[in-house]
Parts: structure tokens; C-alpha cells; sequence
């Protein structure tokens, strides 16, 4: 599938450093010496990432009500300790793009982004966020795949996808921050 | 009324108006020039007064545009389409957001898509595409091969 | 807390009262100058505090008046910001100078 | 009388917050009226509904036979563009070129489970499972060929 | 944006809602000039989700591009779709069987219900009570399990197609809404207890975010926002369409204007839908639930309009058709769009609270706006 | 009376009996330092989890139950996430007191815990004006968040820090008259003393209606105090994202985030102080046996039973009732609160004078 | 020297350093900040001194009251973000000569004036007397000055109203203009 | 001397904070972009700066509550003696509270406590 960024956003991210490809963020130092204990540490570290996922509130459209399923009563993914979700990126852990990116939107993206403390994931949630989906074709304002603008971690395909399928994106991000994989170990691992 | 009734009333308050049946609603075809008048008198007919705008819409017909106004009466529930044909070049028409408030919107949106420009507007900028968006998409000559992928 | 004589808790007093002078002559701003005389009624308070304290320790006098003062400070500070944003109102700035420059 | 409405505003409002305490208190006390489905553990006993539309998928029988001929009528058929049908020409055993499926591209990542496809299909050789774990890592994994590596068209089928 | 800075007097200060804000539900994005806490103008920036539907629209089919408009007012998909098929419907001229008729109404109404629970909850959510939404979601729940297993999708169905409806109803979908009915009459009156007999709430919506009935008509406003104010205006009643006029349902007035009218007004609609379904539920017709229609539908040379009432307000969808298989323009006229631009109207002079109240009230479903 | 006194007590004569006085003054300090610094770490895990669970039931869900046995270690999941998080400072920002804020809310967090009998012969320094001295250092509090609002360069973070700022002086009006009440009642301001006047009973059960009335006062007032729903108009989620602190992130975000639970803490121990009787076990007038049985509960667990009810009270009006405006608030402060209060206190009076309580 | 001592020589140092920094920096912010430190220094002192009934009536007062309504005036009046002109140097420097002149003099005076306590019982401050005497009629009873204080107060209050209100209906109406 | 407790406390509140706080400081290391340090406000850059001059609406809610605070202050006092003052304490108080409420009305009257 051929990448196109649309004109503004082109503008827009060639003004500022492209981000795409980084190390991945918030890692922990190596120290030299801290053998076992720092690997025990490392994976106390991963456990705590791993099981605290604050979302970002970020929903623009209709997946964003299938995000509010989750968080509401039957799915309820405060089980798994995801239910803070904060009005501010500083605060955010993840950033679940739930609905369409314009090209309009995706500056806003994309500073909510940057905005956010390391470490941060992302999950695309829906067809129009891994790509546009239903407005792939013949749109002229649609961005085409929200990693066009920042790195996305979890891909999430339907339209929308049902709350479990949210739920088990959730999970196998979290399964691979307790493992310590980087986003891109992610990628290639699966 | 009937359109029939609705069309008597009508080429009374507007003489120059012409009429076609297409659709169900009744359609009045005004001169650009006359429309703000016509506006005018529509809103402010005694028979049925036009005083909600519903819809505000452009065609564009590849030759000219059509500014395409549906009107309703509030009190008799009756439905007009008012046509306003527009140079496809310079297309310029009257604003009517004095009149019906819900316009202005609906004008700025149409000026974002089409490229019509609504003389006397207050604050006639770009809604829904960023402010240095180039073209006018729902035009039919648009053409945008970096951001539209033809299926 | 014997060991610290009087005269270094009226030093320390001395030092702010002067402080506070500094500042009131330095500032132009009317708030900032609201300030310094509050740094200015606080050394005054130190003192009565430690007067009473020290030297009649069977007596409240000197905590009374520092209550007191705490009490018209509130007061005047309350007035005096009034009267600051008032003045902000009528002439968009809260400077000395010119507020000194105000025509009745 | 002044007093007398000041107190009565005082205690209406009082009773509409002790009415809305008492409310969430029930929930509270009631742990049976919580509606909380567990995913990860019920994924044994969830059952989706059967016409829910999670993925396109073509069924393929014990033989490795599909039903899909390749007539592209749900390539038409989809709004956006997420299948794609690439035909080659098997040579039967009459010797008469035959028009044949050769790869059923599906972009799972496009693709809007309306269903217009499976509508449109004259064999009913695709069909919407309801599956819905397809979440990945990397977004080409998402692009997936429906018909199996070998697979032939059922006997029968046109 | 600089002359903006250069507009204001001193003392205000430009506050940036949106497009990322918890209150509004989506990418509006408003930017609210303040003095102090007191708004003196809002001014709505969209285009945050403008999706180019109606360009997408001109090159799909009349029966694929019905899919695209349940992404417009995703929380009335099943009205939009409805809407859609009837323009089509219009266009072609085709009788619809009595069983699809009652289906479709079914399913709006439905859709009614679910659309202003999740209004209801995410209203008090705006308002800082966070309970009720999830309350609000147990009886969505259930309506979205009725509809997945009838239509197959939670929330974009795509279930009318011109000429009837895709699929049959699924043999449970009686008894399914026979038990919403039950559910839901045993829990509407929490609805009062937590939300709208609290004195917080009310002080909060009462005498806040005042609409009058001359503004809601010059404004265009429609649908529940319009109705809090007094304007007759449920398209059901005055252009019934399928079989609207058959059925015994009130069209529901307020006459105060402000965001508790508006607030009532959703409330009680809800039982005005739960009244529809009652009377439905047990006469749905037997017969086809779908005309017979060719496989590629053409609609004649003219243009076709046609009107429904969405959970927000009435709907218009405006198709010039040159008699291909594609519409020559589509446009909708959506109801959020008109009611969002009475927002600056009835926020100025209030509180940053107040506007969220108000802009709550509106309901505003922000791809519905800006398509 | 079973009490942690002679604990202290023994520990205290090991100290000075085995080191100099000099370090044994240390070693006291030290202790001190820790078990305080514990029992704010031990308050913030647990009142976090139970706010989340309590959220959870009244929300008819479960709440966090996969983290730990049935989710009792989500907090601590929490904790180790936010320490490991990137703290962030804006580059607009006043760098220096935007790093201080969270440093003087701890501080105030910390420092009035001083005061506090957690349990019999059981408090970090029982000073002689305990309840003024807790209104008067909680007062400063507000400060903190001025400077982080501030400091933070952010519309949001200013206009919410304004709101608490103006929320927090006039709400501590009414906390004030509502602690008076019972002040007249018993004569003292020593946190021990209200403990054992309510040797025979607790005030709220013994000064009648004006008791009830002025708990429910101070009940409304700290819950505004604390910047609690709902009344958290500083942080009002829908209105401005996250107030006064949506430019922490990280630990400095946990420490807004711990302070707040530790203040509830704190008032609702001076409410269960007041009202509740502290670490007074439940006492009928003379009814001696039963007064008995109920001493055989340890202090400790009488007191923070009572706080945690407290809490749960609070928590629980944050999960029922939408937000009120700002001008509501301050309304009601006036309007209701104060007026109300006052003449609650003039009964209070007349009651403390007569005699009239048990 | 005992720890008592080092105590209250730390507090010194932290009231006079925060005080000048607060009339010396040129934040407007953070100078009230840094009055506001001083000001807890100066409760600290109080609660050094063991007279903690004084020092929670400078925190509550100060603290609580007077530096938020400083903060809240700076809000209004001020443009909190930018840096105050630096005082004119001539002025300062007189300012500071006389400032030092002032101070020597007065420090002189006092370490040369012998202060004699007259009598030696402990002094104990506790609130109990503060409200015995406050209420007493009597001898050296403070009943007048305290209803006078409320009456100062009240009469702070209508003028802080009077003040106040004459420029806000003003706003009030200009603004009712500008939205109209 | 009780005081140094709080010297402790203090202490305590500086280690606890300071120590989550350099941890983070030592072991994460964030990317850096020129996006990250400017102010978030709904994902759109600023416009003008908050460290401007602004209209608060409620200084007069400060101002009065300032003087109530004060007032506050006197009744503590008052409070510990009543029982042993008697009832003389109650005309005080109920004097106290006439003059106080003479200011509350005159506030109301003049609207000072509506919302601007
Ligand atoms: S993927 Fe589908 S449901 Fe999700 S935002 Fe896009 S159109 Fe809406
Ligand atoms: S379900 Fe719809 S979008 Fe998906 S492949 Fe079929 S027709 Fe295309
Ligand atoms: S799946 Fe069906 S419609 Fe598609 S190519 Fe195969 S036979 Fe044709």
C-alpha cells in the first residue's frame, strides 16, 4: 500500500524532528554491575508499567463509543487497572486512537503525543486509524494510518471493534511491556 | 397549501421567480441579484413566512453552481426549494445569515467546499479544512492526487 | 531556648523592619510595596511578642496587640487591595508614579 | 415566611442528595447487580452472536475446495476497496482455459464488516466469521490472502 | 488567530476547548474568549473529523454508500441508514413490505433509546457525576446485544439497505426487547433519583443556557434542543414517513428553553420510544423484509429529499441523481450542525460550567457535524 | 483501655536508657521520620484501591481485581509506574516553583499529622491548640496549589488553581465554625482532650440536633477543603482537563495525587476526632459492662475505623453527585454553610452552657 | 550552643533571607512567595518561642487570607509573567545606605540597652488565658478592643464593598454592552 | 521541645519527595522533541500568554472571606472559655455575630456576594 502523507501534514512534519523511528522511550539506564538485581528490578519496573496503563481520553469518532463501552460497566477494564483516564497527556500512559484522523487532526495528534511523558504506547484502534479504512478511498482530508503521524504500537482492525477486541489489544500490549520488548522487538515478534 | 396554492403566494411576492416541479417540493429559481431581497420577503411572507432555513447547499454543475436553499414555514409546515444559479467563475451571492442565523455556518461551509463567496459575511474563513487549504474539494474538477486515492 | 538572648530576636526584628523599608522605598509597584509593609508590621510583632515574653512573662499585653496587629494588617491589606484594583480599573496601571500623577 | 422556605429548600435539597446516596448505596451493598463480564476468562464460555460480522472469511471444506470462482462480484460489491481478487487461468482437463481464483486479497485493515460482500457473492463461497482477537503489532499482518495455499474450487460450483 | 489576540480587550483570556477535551465528546474544537470565568464568546472551529463524506459519497453506489453514513451520526446509525434507503426508496419509487416497514421503526427507535442513554451518561459525566454513565450503559448494553445479534454490529449496522432491511429479525429479538422493555421500566426511575431530582443538577441546567423559540427557528435548531424550546419540530409528526402515523406516540414539548427543558425533553422521549416499541413488538406483519430490487440501482435524473428524525434532530438527506449509479451530489444536512451553531448564542454571559451544561444539552455528535 | 502507649513508652526507655541523650533524640527523630513516611506510603495505596473499588461497586463493575489477590496491588502497580515515569517540566514554566509546589503540598500533607491521636497515648507531638494548629497549617495547602496553577504556565492549571484558591478560604469559614462547636463543648483544643471528654459517649450522639448539624457542615466543608467531588472545581475534568496540576507528570503528579488522599485522610481523622471520638472505643454513659467489651478493641482499630467510615462517606458523595459551578459553590458557602453554622454555633453555646448534652 | 539555639538561628536566617528576597527579586509572583516564606519563618519563630496559639493566627491570617488575596490582586493587576522594572539604581543605592545607616543605628541601640525581665515566672502562653482575658471586663481585660475589632472589621468589609463595587457595576455594565 | 517534630516532618515530606523524584530523575531517560515543553491546551498551541493580566471573578469572595477569617481567629479563644465565662460568653458571641451579620447583609444588599 503505498504511503501517502497528505500536504499539511508533509508540511507539518517535516518542520519538526521526525519522530517515527526512536529508541524507545523511558527505557531503563544500564548500569554497569547491576546484574540480577537489576534485572529483577527491570522486571518489577515492567510489571508496574505493564499493569497501569492510563489511556488518554482521545476519541474522535465512532470508536470512541466502543472505548466507552470498555470502560463502562459490563466490560470494564478497570479490572486491569486502566480505568484512570486522563484529560492530560502529561499524565498518560497510552493513547488509544479510537476514530478517524484528518488531516486537520493529526498536528493535534501528534503534539498530544509529543506532550506525553516517556514511557508511552499507542494503540490504533479501528480501520480509519490503522488506515483510514472506510475512508481510504476517495477522501481528500482522511489521513491514511494514524503511524503516518506517530508510532503505533497495537493494531486493532474493525469497524468498530468490539470491546473484547480492545480489551485483548490491551492485554497483549501488556503482556509484551512485562516482557520488556521494545516497539520494535514488538514488531518483528509478532 | 399545495405547491399549487404555495406558488400563487409566491409569484405574488416575487414576480421575476421562475418555477419548476422536480421532486416533491416546489422550486423557485431567483436571479442572484434579487436573492437577498427575495430572502427577505420570503422570511417575511404574510401567507406562510419562510422563517426556518433547513438546508443550504451548492450543486455544482460542471457549467455554473446552484445555490440550493431549502425553506420552511414554521407555522403552515410548507416546504420551498429556492434555486440561485451562480457563475461558475466568480460565484457571488448575497449573504443571508441576517436573516435566518443558522446560515452562517451552513455559508461558511459552502464557501470551504465550493468556493462561493458570500458578500457582506461577517467572518467568512474556512470551517472545515485547514486555513491554508488549496481548492475547493466538493467542486467536480477537484483534483488532490496527494491525499485522494482513486479506488 | 534561654540561651538566645533578647537582643538577637530584636536583631533579627530590626533586620526585617528594615527590610521591609528597603523595599518600600525601592518599589514602585503598589502591591509589592503592600508587601514590604507587611514585612514590616511582622519585625513589629516579633517585637511585642518577645517583649512580653521575655521580660513580662506573667502578662498577655504583648500577644494581645500582636493579635490585634495581625488583625488590622488583614484589614488594611483587604482595604488597600481594593483600593489597588480600583485604581488598576480607572488607570490600567498600579505604579506610584503614576498614581501620583491622578487628577481629583 | 422567609425562614420557613429557607428551610424547606434546605431540606428538599438534602432529600434529593440522601435519595441519589441511597440510590448508589444500593449499588453498592448489591454486588449482584454488577454486570461485569470477565473477557479473558469467559473467552470459553463467550458466545458471540452468530450473525456478528468480525472478519470475512472463506470457508474452505476438509478437502481444501472453496467456493469462490473468482468473479470479482464482491470486489464490486465492496465500498472501499478491501478485497482484491487476482485470477489466473487454469487449463482444465478438456484443455479449455478456466477463469480461477489465484489469490483473495483481503485488507483486514480496511475492511468495514458491512457485509456488502458476502451479500453480493453469487457462490456464498465468503462468508463473516465472528471472530474478533486480531489484534497485531505490525500493521502488514493485517493484509491476508482468504483462500488457502493450494486450495481448489469445489466441484460443481460456477 | 493573531488578530483574535488583538480583538479582545484586556483582562480576557482565549481558552482553547478542544479538540482533545473530555466535554466534548470528540474533536470540537471551541475557542471560548473569557472574562474571568464569565464567556463572552464561543466560537466553534471544526473540521477536526471532516471526513469527506459526501465526496466519498458521489463515487460509491446507492446501496454502498448507506454504510458510510452510520459513521456520520454513529449513535443514530440505524436513523442515518434509514434515511439513506428512504431517499433511495424515493428515488426508485418502490413499495416497501409492511414487515420491513415495522422493522426499521423497530430498530429506530431502538437506536432512540440507546442514543439518549448514552446522551443521559455522558451528560452527567460533563457535569462531574460519573455514576450514571455507567448505570446508562447497562441499558445501552442490552440494546446493542438485541442489535448485534440481529443487524451483526454493535453500533454501525448497516442493516437497511433500499428496499427493505438485509436480514430478517433473528428468531430471539422478540423476547430479547421484551426484556429490555422489562429492564428498562424497572431502572428508569433511577434516572430521576440520581440525576434529575439532585438539586445539584438542577441548579446547574435550571435557567442555564437560555434558547428562545425565535432563536431555535432562526437558527435552524432541530430535534430534542428545539423541542426544550417550545418549536414543534419532530419530523415523525409533521412529515410522518413509513409508518409513523399509524402509531400513538406524543411529540414531546417544553417550553423553557434552557438545558433542563432540553434535558426533559430526551427523558421523556424515551418513553414516548419505549411506547412505540410496545406497540410494535407484538405485530410485527409477516411477509418479506425486503423488496425485490435490481442489483444495481440507478435513480432517474432529479433530486430527492428526505427527511427523519435522528436521535439529535431532523435529517435531511438532499441527492442529485443525473441517473447513474452513483448520486451526481449527496448532502446531508445534519442536525448536530445547525445546533451547534446556536452554542455561542446561548453560552454567553454564562460560566465555563454552563457551557458545558449547555453544549451537553445540544448532544452533539461531532462527525455528524462536520461529516 | 488496651493502647500502643506503653509501646511508646518502651521504646522510648530503650532509647535513652541504651544511647546518650543526643542520639537518642535521633534515633526518636528517625523513627518518627519513618513511620511517618510509612503511613503515608501505606495511606496512599490503600485509600487509592479502595476509592477505585468503592467507584466500582457503586458502578455496578468490579473494579481492579487481576493485579495481586483481587487487585490489592493495582496501587502499587501505580506507584511504581508514576516513580518510573518522565517528569516533566514545560519549557514556559517558572521551573523553581513549579518544582517546588508539589514539595510544599507534601509538606503540609506531612506536617499535619503532628497532631493527630492515631491511638491511645499514641501522636507525633500532642500540641496544646491540635485543631487550630491542624486548620491553620492545611490552610497553606492552598498555596501550594496557587504556585503549581501558576507556575505551570497553563490556562487550565491558572483558572483551576484561582478556583481552589478563592474555594479553600471561604470553605474554611465553616470548617472552622463546625470545629468551634465542639470546641465549646470541651473546652480545649488538645487533640487528647476532645479525645477523652468523650470518655461516656461521642459528641455526635451526646449535643443532640446542633452536633448532627455541624457534623453534616463540617462533613461538606472538608469535602470542599480537599478539592473533592463535588466539589473539585480545581481539577473539574470536563471543564479544564485536569486543573491545576495537568502539567505533572510523573512522580511529581503523584504527589499532588498522594497529598489529596492524605488530606482526606487527615480531615476525616479530625472528624472522627471530634465527632466520633477519636480513638475512644463506642462508650454508653455508665454502662459499664458494655463499655468494657467495647475496650477490648484495640484504640488504634476504634480510630481508623471511624476515619475510613469517614472517607467512605466522602468517597462516596464524589460517586453520587454531579458537580456544582463556581459561583454555586461559593453560594452555598454563603448562602447555607456559613449562616447556618453560626446560628448552630449560638445553640451549640447555649447547649455547652446549660448542660443541656449528656 | 544547643539545638534550641541552631533551631532558632536557622529560622533567623530563613525570615531575613526570604525577606529579601521578596523586596529584592523582580518576579512579582515569586516575591509574594518568597512573603510568604518569610511569613511561615516568622510562625516558626512563634512556635520556637512556644507560643503556638500566635503562630497558627500568623499562619491562618497571612497564609491563609492576606497572601492569597496578594496573589489574587497580582492576577488581576498584573501581568504575573513578566519581570518588574529594576528600580532606578540611584534610588536604590540611597535606599540601601540609609536602610544600613537605619539598621546599625538601631542595632546598636539595642545591644547597648540591657533588657531586664521583671519578674521570673515561666512564661506560658495557653488559649485558655487568651480567652479569659479576652472576655473579661475587668482589670487589663480586652472585652472593648475585641468588640472594636469586629466593628474595625466590619467597617473593612463595607469599605473593601464600597471600593469594590463601584468599578465592577461599571465592568458589569460594559460588559452587559458588549454582548449586546 | 514538641517543635522539632515538626522540623522532622518536614524533613520526612523533603526525603519522601525528593526521593521519588530522583529516581525517575536518575533511571528514565525521555526522548525529547520541541513539542513536549509547551503547554498543553487541548492539543492546539497556546494563544497569548496565562501570565497575563485576568479578570478574577471572585477577589471580592477573598476579600470578605479574608475579614470572616480573621474573625474566625477571635472565636477560638472564646470557644476554649465559654463553659467557664457562662453565659456572659453567649451574649458576646451573639453580639459578635450581629455585627458580624450586619456585614454579611450590607454584602448581600449590595450585591458583593452575587456573581459578577
Ligand atoms: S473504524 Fe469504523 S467505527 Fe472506527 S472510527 Fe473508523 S469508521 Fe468509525
Ligand atoms: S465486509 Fe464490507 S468492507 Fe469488508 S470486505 Fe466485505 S464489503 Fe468490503
Ligand atoms: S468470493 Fe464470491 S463474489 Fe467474490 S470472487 Fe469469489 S465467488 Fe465471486
Amino acid at each position: 500500500m503505498d504511503l501517502n502523507h497528505s500536504k499539511a501534514l508533509f508540511t507539518y512534519m517535516s518542520s519538526t524532528e521526525n519522530t517515527l523511528i526512536n529508541e524507545f522511550p523511558g527505557q531503563v539506564q544500564e548500569v554497569p554491575g547491576g546484574g540480577i538485581v537489576l534485572t529483577k528490578i527491570d522486571d518489577l519496573v515492567n510489571w508496574a508499567r505493564s499493569n497501569s496503563l492510563w489511556p488518554l481520553t482521545f476519541a474522535t469518532s465512532c470508536c470512541g463509543i466502543e472505548y466507552m463501552a470498555v470502560a463502562g460497566a459490563k466490560y470494564d477494564f478497570s479490572r486491569f487497572g486502566f480505568e484512570v483516564a486522563r484529560a492530560t497527556p502529561r499524565q498518560a500512559d497510552v493513547i488509544i486512537i479510537a476514530g478517524t484522523i484528518v488531516n486537520k487532526m493529526a498536528p493535534v495528534l501528534k503534539r498530544l503525543y509529543d506532550q506525553m511523558a516517556d514511557p508511552k504506547y499507542v494503540i490504533a484502534m479501528g480501520a480509519c486509524a490503522i488506515s483510514g479504512g472506510p475512508f481510504f478511498y476517495n477522501t481528500y482530508s482522511v489521513v491514511k494510518g494514524a503511524d503516518h503521524v506517530i508510532p503505533v504500537d497495537v493494531y486493532i482492525p474493525g469497524c468498530p471493534p468490539r470491546p473484547e477486541a480492545l480489551m485483548h489489544a490491551l492485554i497483549t500490549l501488556q503482556d509484551k511491556i512485562k516482557r520488556g520488548m521494545t516497539r520494535e522487538q514488538m514488531k518483528q515478534g509478532l | 397549501m399545495s405547491n399549487e396554492e404555495i406558488k400563487l403566494v409566491i409569484s405574488e411576492l416575487l414576480p421575476t421567480a421562475s418555477f419548476e416541479e422536480a421532486g416533491e417540493w416546489l422550486n423557485i429559481g431567483i436571479e442572484a441579484a434579487d436573492w437577498k431581497d427575495a430572502a427577505q420577503k420570503l422570511r417575511n411572507c404574510a401567507a406562510a413566512p419562510f422563517n426556518f432555513l433547513f438546508c443550504l447547499t451548492c450543486v455544482d454543475w460542471k457549467t455554473h453552481f446552484t445555490m440550493v436553499y431549502h425553506l420552511r414555514s414554521t407555522t403552515t409546515l410548507d416546504n420551498i426549494v429556492v434555486k440561485v444559479k451562480l457563475d461558475r467563475t466568480n460565484p457571488e451571492v448575497m449573504t443571508v445569515c441576517d436573516i435566518w442565523r443558522g446560515a452562517e455556518l451552513f455559508e461558511r461551509e459552502v464557501y470551504d467546499l465550493f468556493g462561493v463567496i458570500f458578500l457582506e459575511h461577517p467572518d467568512l474563513r474556512r470551517l472545515l479544512l485547514t486555513d491554508d487549504w488549496v481548492g475547493y474539494p466538493l467542486r467536480k474538477d477537484y483534483e488532490d492526487p496527494i491525499n485522494m486515492i482513486k479506488l | 531556648m534561654s540561651e538566645i538572648p533578647l537582643t538577637n530576636i530584636l536583631f533579627l526584628s530590626t533586620g526585617l523592619f528594615f527590610i521591609g523599608v528597603y523595599g518600600l522605598f525601592t518599589r514602585r509597584n503598589m502591591i509589592t510595596m503592600l508587601m514590604s509593609v507587611e514585612l514590616m508590621l511582622n519585625s513589629v510583632n516579633i517585637n511585642f511578642v518577645a517583649f512580653n515574653k521575655y521580660l513580662y512573662p506573667e502578662k498577655l499585653d504583648g500577644i494581645f496587640f500582636s493579635i490585634f496587629i495581625i488583625t488590622i494588617a488583614a484589614a488594611e491589606a483587604a482595604v488597600a487591595i481594593a483600593i489597588i484594583i480600583n485604581l488598576y480599573r480607572s488607570h490600567h496601571s498600579i505604579d506610584v508614579e503614576d498614581a501620583s500623577e491622578m487628577k481629583y | 415566611m422567609f425562614i420557613v422556605d429557607y428551610l424547606k429548600d434546605v431540606y428538599g435539597a438534602m432529600k434529593s442528595l440522601l435519595i441519589g446516596m441511597n440510590r448508589t448505596g444500593y449499588y453498592f451493598t448489591h454486588h449482584k447487580e454488577i454486570i461485569t463480564e470477565q473477557y479473558p476468562d469467559n473467552r470459553d464460555t463467550l458466545v458471540m452472536a452468530d450473525r456478528f460480522r468480525g472478519e470475512v472469511v472463506m470457508a474452505h471444506d476438509e478437502n481444501n475446495e472453496h467456493a469462490c470462482t473468482g468473479c470479482s462480484a464482491c470486489e464490486l460489491a465492496c465500498p472501499n476497496g478491501t478485497i482484491k481478487i487476482i485470477n489466473k487461468f487454469d487449463i482444465s482437463p478438456e484443455g479449455k482455459k478456466k477463469k480461477a481464483i489465484d489469490t483473495f486479497v483481503y485488507h483486514l485493515e480496511l475492511c468495514t464488516m458491512c457485509g456488502l460482500c458476502v451479500e453480493a457473492c453469487p457462490t456464498a463461497a465468503i462468508n463473516m466469521a465472528n471472530t474478533f482477537e486480531h489484534s497485531v503489532f505490525n500493521r502488514g499482518l493485517l493484509t491476508k490472502r482468504l483462500n488457502k495455499p493450494d486450495s481448489k474450487l469445489k466441484a460443481g460450483v460456477e | 488567530m493573531v488578530e483574535e489576540i488583538g480583538k479582545t480587550a484586556e483582562g480576557d483570556l482565549i481558552i482553547n476547548v478542544g479538540p482533545q477535551h473530555p466535554a466534548t465528546h470528540g474533536v470540537l474544537h471551541l475557542v471560548i474568549t473569557l472574562n474571568g470565568e464569565t464567556i463572552k464568546k464561543v466560537e466553534p472551529h471544526l473540521g477536526y473529523i471532516h471526513r469527506s463524506i459526501e465526496k466519498m459519497c458521489e463515487s460509491l453506489t446507492y446501496r454502498q454508500f448507506i454504510y458510510s453514513t452510520s459513521r456520520m451520526d454513529y449513535l443514530s446509525a440505524h436513523i442515518n441508514n434509514h434515511a439513506c434507503a428512504l431517499t433511495v426508496e424515493k428515488g426508485l419509487g418502490i413499495e416497501i413490505p409492511a414487515r420491513a416497514q415495522v422493522i426499521r421503526v423497530l430498530m429506530d427507535e431502538l437506536t432512540r433509546i440507546a442514543s439518549h442513554e448514552l446522551w443521559w451518561g455522558a451528560m452527567a459525566m460533563d457535569l462531574g457525576a460519573f455514576t450514571p454513565f455507567f448505570h446508562a450503559f447497562r441499558e445501552r448494553e442490552s440494546i446493542n446485544d438485541i442489535m448485534e445479534e440481529t443487524c451483526g454490529a454493535r453500533l454501525t449496522m448497516n442493516y437497511m439497505v433500499p428496499g427493505g432491511v438485509m436480514m430478517d429479525l433473528h428468531p430471539n429479538f422478540q423476547n430479547r426487547v421484551k426484556t429490555f422493555l422489562k429492564l428498562y421500566k424497572l431502572k428508569i426511575h433511577e434516572y430521576d433519583e440520581l440525576v434529575t431530582g439532585n438539586i445539584i443538577f438542577q441548579n446547574r441546567m435550571k435557567g442555564v443556557g437560555y434558547l428562545s423559540k425565535e432563536a431555535a427557528i432562526s437558527y435552524g435548531v432541530t430535534g430534542p434542543a428545539a423541542r426544550g424550546s417550545g418549536v414543534s419540530c419532530d419530523v415523525r409528526k409533521l412529515y410522518p414517513y413509513e409508518i409513523y402515523h399509524q402509531l400513538q406516540f406524543d411529540e414531546i414539548l417544553e417550553t423553557e428553553g434552557d438545558s433542563f427543558a432540553r434535558y426533559m425533553v430526551r427523558l421523556r422521549e424515551m418513553n414516548e420510544s419505549i411506547k412505540i416499541i410496545e406497540q410494535l413488538i407484538d405485530n410485527i406483519p409477516d411477509g418479506d423484509f425486503q423488496a425485490k430490487t435490481k442489483a444495481v440501482l440507478k435513480l432517474p435524473k432529479g433530486e430527492f429529499y428526505q427527511l427523519v428524525e435522528t436521535a439529535r434532530g431532523e435529517l435531511g438527506v438532499y441527492i442529485v441523481s443525473e441517473g447513474g449509479t452513483t448520486p451526481y451530489r449527496i448532502k446531508f444536512r445534519s442536525p448536530g450542525f445547525s445546533n451547534l451553531s446556536c452554542l455561542d448564542h446561548i453560552t454567553r454571559g454564562g460560566k465555563i460550567g454552563d457551557l458545558i451544561a449547555s453544549m451537553g444539552t445540544l448532544d452533539l455528535v461531532i462527525p455528524d457535524i462536520d461529516r | 483501655m488496651f493502647s500502643l502507649e506503653s509501646l511508646t513508652t518502651l521504646v522510648q526507655d530503650w532509647l535513652t536508657k541504651t544511647f546518650p541523650p543526643a542520639v537518642a533524640l535521633l534515633f526518636e527523630f528517625v523513627i518518627v521520620g519513618v513511620l511517618a513516611i510509612a503511613l503515608f506510603a501505606a495511606l496512599g495505596l490503600v485509600l487509592v484501591i479502595m476509592e477505585r473499588k468503592v467507584a466500582a461497586w457503586i458502578q455496578i463493575r468490579l473494579g481492579p481485581n487481576r493485579v495481586g489477590p483481587k487487585g490489592m496491588f493495582q496501587s502499587a502497580a501505580d506507584t511504581v509506574k508514576l516513580i518510573m515515569k518522565e517528569g516533566l517540566t514545560p519549557d514556559g514554566a517558572d521551573k523553581f516553583l513549579f518544582n517546588l509546589a508539589p514539595f510544599i503540598v507534601m509538606m503540609v500533607a506531612m506536617l499535619v499529622l503532628a497532631p493527630i491521636g492515631f491511638a491511645k497515648g499514641f501522636h507525633i507531638w500532642d500540641i496544646n491548640i491540635g485543631v487550630l494548629y491542624v486548620s491553620a497549617i492545611s490552610s497553606v495547602s492552598v498555596i501550594g496549589i496557587l504556585m503549581a496553577g501558576w507556575s505551570s504556565n497553563n490556562k487550565y492549571s491558572l483558572l483551576g488553581a484561582m478556583r481552589s484558591g478563592a474555594q479553600m478560604v471561604s470553605y474554611e469559614l465553616s470548617v472552622g465554625l463546625s470545629v468551634l462547636s465542639i470546641i465549646v463543648l470541651t473546652g480545649s483544643l488538645n487533640i487528647n482532650d476532645i479525645v477523652l471528654s468523650q470518655q461516656n459517649g461521642w459528641w455526635l450522639f451526646k449535643a443532640h440536633i446542633p452536633a448532627l448539624i455541624s457534623f453534616v457542615i463540617f462533613i461538606i466543608a472538608v469535602t470542599a477543603e480537599t478539592n473533592r467531588a463535588p466539589f473539585d472545581l480545581s481539577e473539574a475534568e470536563s471543564e479544564l482537563t485536569a486543573g491545576f496540576h495537568t502539567e505533572y507528570s510523573g512522580m511529581k503528579f503523584a504527589l499532588f495525587f498522594l497529598a489529596e488522599y492524605i488530606n482526606i485522610f487527615i480531615v476525616c481523622a479530625i472528624g472522627a476526632t471530634l465527632f466520633l471520638g477519636g480513638w475512644m472505643p463506642f462508650h454508653i454513659g455508665n454502662w459499664e459492662s458494655f463499655n468494657h467489651i467495647m475496650d477490648y478493641i484495640p484504640t488504634f482499630i476504634w480510630f481508623f475505623g471511624k476515619t475510613f467510615f469517614l472517607i467512605f462517606l466522602i468517597m462516596w458523595f464524589r460517586w453520587t453527585f454531579p458537580r456544582l459551578r463556581v459561583d454555586q459553590l461559593l453560594n452555598l458557602e454563603w448562602k447555607y454553610l456559613l449562616p447556618i453554622s453560626m446560628v448552630n454555633l449560638i445553640v451549640m453555646t447555649l447547649v455547652a452552657i446549660q448542660g443541656w448534652h449528656f | 550552643m544547643s539545638a534550641a539555639s541552631i533551631i532558632f538561628y536557622i529560622i533567623a536566617a530563613f525570615i531575613l533571607a526570604t525577606g529579601v528576597l521578596a523586596v529584592t527579586t523582580r518576579k512579582i509572583f515569586r516575591a509574594s512567595i518568597w512573603l510568604l516564606f518569610s511569613l511561615i519563618g516568622i510562625a516558626a519563630l512563634y512556635f520556637w518561642m512556644q507560643l503556638e496559639f500566635l503562630a497558627a493566627v500568623q499562619i491562618i491570617v497571612y497564609v491563609g487570607g492576606i497572601v492569597v488575596l496578594i496573589i489574587f490582586s497580582i492576577f488581576l493587576t498584573i501581568k504575573s509573567g513578566e519581570e518588574m522594572p529594576k528600580p532606578v539604581l540611584t534610588r536604590s543605592i540611597f535606599a540601601a545606605l540609609a536602610v544600613l545607616f537605619g539598621t546599625g543605628f538601631v542595632v546598636r541601640l539595642i545591644s547597648l540597652y540591657n533588657f531586664k525581665p521583671t519578674s521570673t515566672t515561666v512564661f506560658n502562653l495557653n488559649v485558655n488565658q487568651i480567652g479569659m482575658q479576652m472576655l473579661d471586663t475587668k482589670n487589663f481585660g480586652y472585652l472593648l478592643p475585641f468588640e472594636l475589632i469586629s466593628m474595625l472589621l466590619l467597617a473593612a468589609m463595607i469599605g473593601c464593598i464600597v471600593i469594590a463595587m463601584k468599578s465592577k457595576d461599571k465592568d458589569a455594565t460594559t460588559f452587559q454592552n458588549s454582548i449586546q | 521541645m514538641g517543635a522539632a517534630y515538626l522540623l522532622v516532618l518536614i524533613a520526612a515530606a523533603i526525603a519522601f519527595s525528593a526521593g521519588g523524584i530522583a529516581i525517575a530523575k536518575i533511571f528514565v531517560k525521555g526522548t525529547k522533541n520541541p513539542q513536549k515543553g509547551q503547554a498543553y491546551e487541548c492539543g492546539i498551541p497556546t494563544v497569548g500568554s496565562p501570565w497575563n493580566q485576568y479578570n478574577v471573578g471572585y477577589y471580592l469572595f477573598a476579600l470578605i472571606f479574608l475579614i470572616f477569617d480573621v474573625e474566625l481567629v477571635f472565636m477560638y479563644p472564646w470557644a476554649v472559655v465559654v463553659k467557664q465565662v457562662g453565659i456572659t460568653a453567649l451574649f458576646e458571641i451573639i453580639v459578635f455575630f450581629f455585627i458580624l451579620f450586619m456585614g454579611f447583609l450590607y454584602a448581600h444588599k449590595k450585591g458583593a456576594l452575587k456573581w459578577i
